[in-house]
């Protein structure tokens, strides 16, 4: 069942969607079916396994399944400090 | 942008995991007075008080930096930062502990992140402020893109392992 | 007094062990101001600046604390606090490190000793921190004689190996 | 042969000893016996065991011997910081 969710992008990661932030309907079964989806479409670049993924402001698993309202943000490395 | 609720100190660790007072992270939008923070940190039962602050270097791998740009997510950056904080309250033996991190754009020499601790004694207090850096060094979502001198930039998304910085990935052609 | 030479920084610390600008081990007569100590140690090149502050505590070994003086033997306690400083150099990887000492009368929450350590990276300047502090602890001659709220005070002479203090021997009947 | 030296007391040591310094003709072999005579002219109270000496603004070794002219310290635990 497809759900609509907000994706936002931060740092290089947005240079490369070229766009802050996008509202999607997707039927991914996971974040990590969902971030294939989003890579194929906008090219993001990023191997998944050096990204790590957030929904609602917490770190969240790779297997959570998206759901209505989310939001979602794919955190490149940090570089704080 | 996301910084827009920032400067907003997140106290709330969780469930059972609230601050002291005194204690605290925040993102600033503005420049960082650790004077005043040391101030808001005076308690007649410490006996030490320990501070980090990282400042901006000009030079970084071998490149005259002059100046840089840190971004944040903002509702992540709190929740991680604040957790941190309950995580060095419960470890170690502390009176309060408090963290500010910058964002937006940075000259050379400005101060980019202020971590202080107050503990009764010395011991513990200078591993956790190490600890409070080392882990939002590692988990707060912020991202730092530097100025060089000679006119470029770039984002830093540093390696797993890694203590120096990877530069992003080249755009794709 | 034996501190009335004691403001002078002493900055030569022996053959060969000449400490860089911005650092330097003082005695101060005067309250000790955190914010110019703090901007003394300004450098473009510096990343990470960690200091540690002792303050003076309203209780000790459960008695109320209602002040402390500190007396200091001044020429020995410089050339400690200065060999501390340029081991410090020698040791670990940094850029400037700073001491002073308060003497005299202080209250409960003044500032008793500051170090400030700058460094390129935060590796080693923490352990370089928490070196200072505990050699200065161990070697300067500087004794504290803590004034009760109930009225009585004594001189703190800790006996070997304690962390904390030891009580002044009674006075001879 | 006897020499001239200052002797200054600080903290709990001047309290006992009821002086600030003093300047005393010593034939002491060493700086510990010069401790054990100051000892037992004023009271001094402390096991040498528990002290350091310093000798001109360097702490010396206990079996040095006392020169003309050199300013003595015993120095009690510090408790700095």
């Amino acid at each position: 069942m497809a759900v609509d969710v907000t994706i936002r992008y931060f740092a290089s990661l947005r240079d490369r969607a070229g766009i802050n932030d996008e509202q999607v309907r997707t039927g991914a079964a996971d974040l990590a079916a969902l971030y294939a989806e989003r890579d194929g479409s906008l090219g993001l670049g990023w191997p998944r396994e050096h990204l790590r993924v957030s929904v609602n402001g917490a770190f969240a698993d790779w297997a959570r399944v998206p759901a209505a309202g989310d939001e979602i943000v794919f955190i490149p490395p940090v570089s704080g400090g | 942008m996301s910084v827009a609720m920032a400067i907003k100190p997140s106290l709330d660790a969780g469930p059972g995991r609230r601050l002291p007072a005194g204690s605290g992270f925040a993102l600033s939008e503005v420049v960082i007075d650790p004077a005043a923070l040391r101030a808001a940190m005076a308690d007649p039962c410490a006996g030490a008080f320990i501070t980090f602050e990282g400042w901006v270097r000009n030079h970084h791998d071998g490149r005259a930096v002059a100046g840089l740009r840190y971004e944040s997510y903002a509702a992540l950056a709190n929740n991680e930062g604040t957790a941190i904080l309950a995580e060095a309250m419960a470890r170690f033996d502390l009176l309060a502990v408090h963290c500010v991190h910058r964002v937006g754009e940075l000259a050379v020499g400005e101060l980019a992140v202020w971590v202080g601790v107050s503990a009764c004694h010395r011991d513990g207090a200078f591993d956790a402020c190490r600890f409070v850096i080392d882990e939002v060094k590692a988990r707060v979502p912020v991202w730092k893109y530097e100025h060089y001198v000679e006119g470029d930039g770039g984002w830093l998304h540093p390696g797993p392992g890694q203590g120096c910085c990877a530069p992003a990935l080249p755009k794709p052609g």
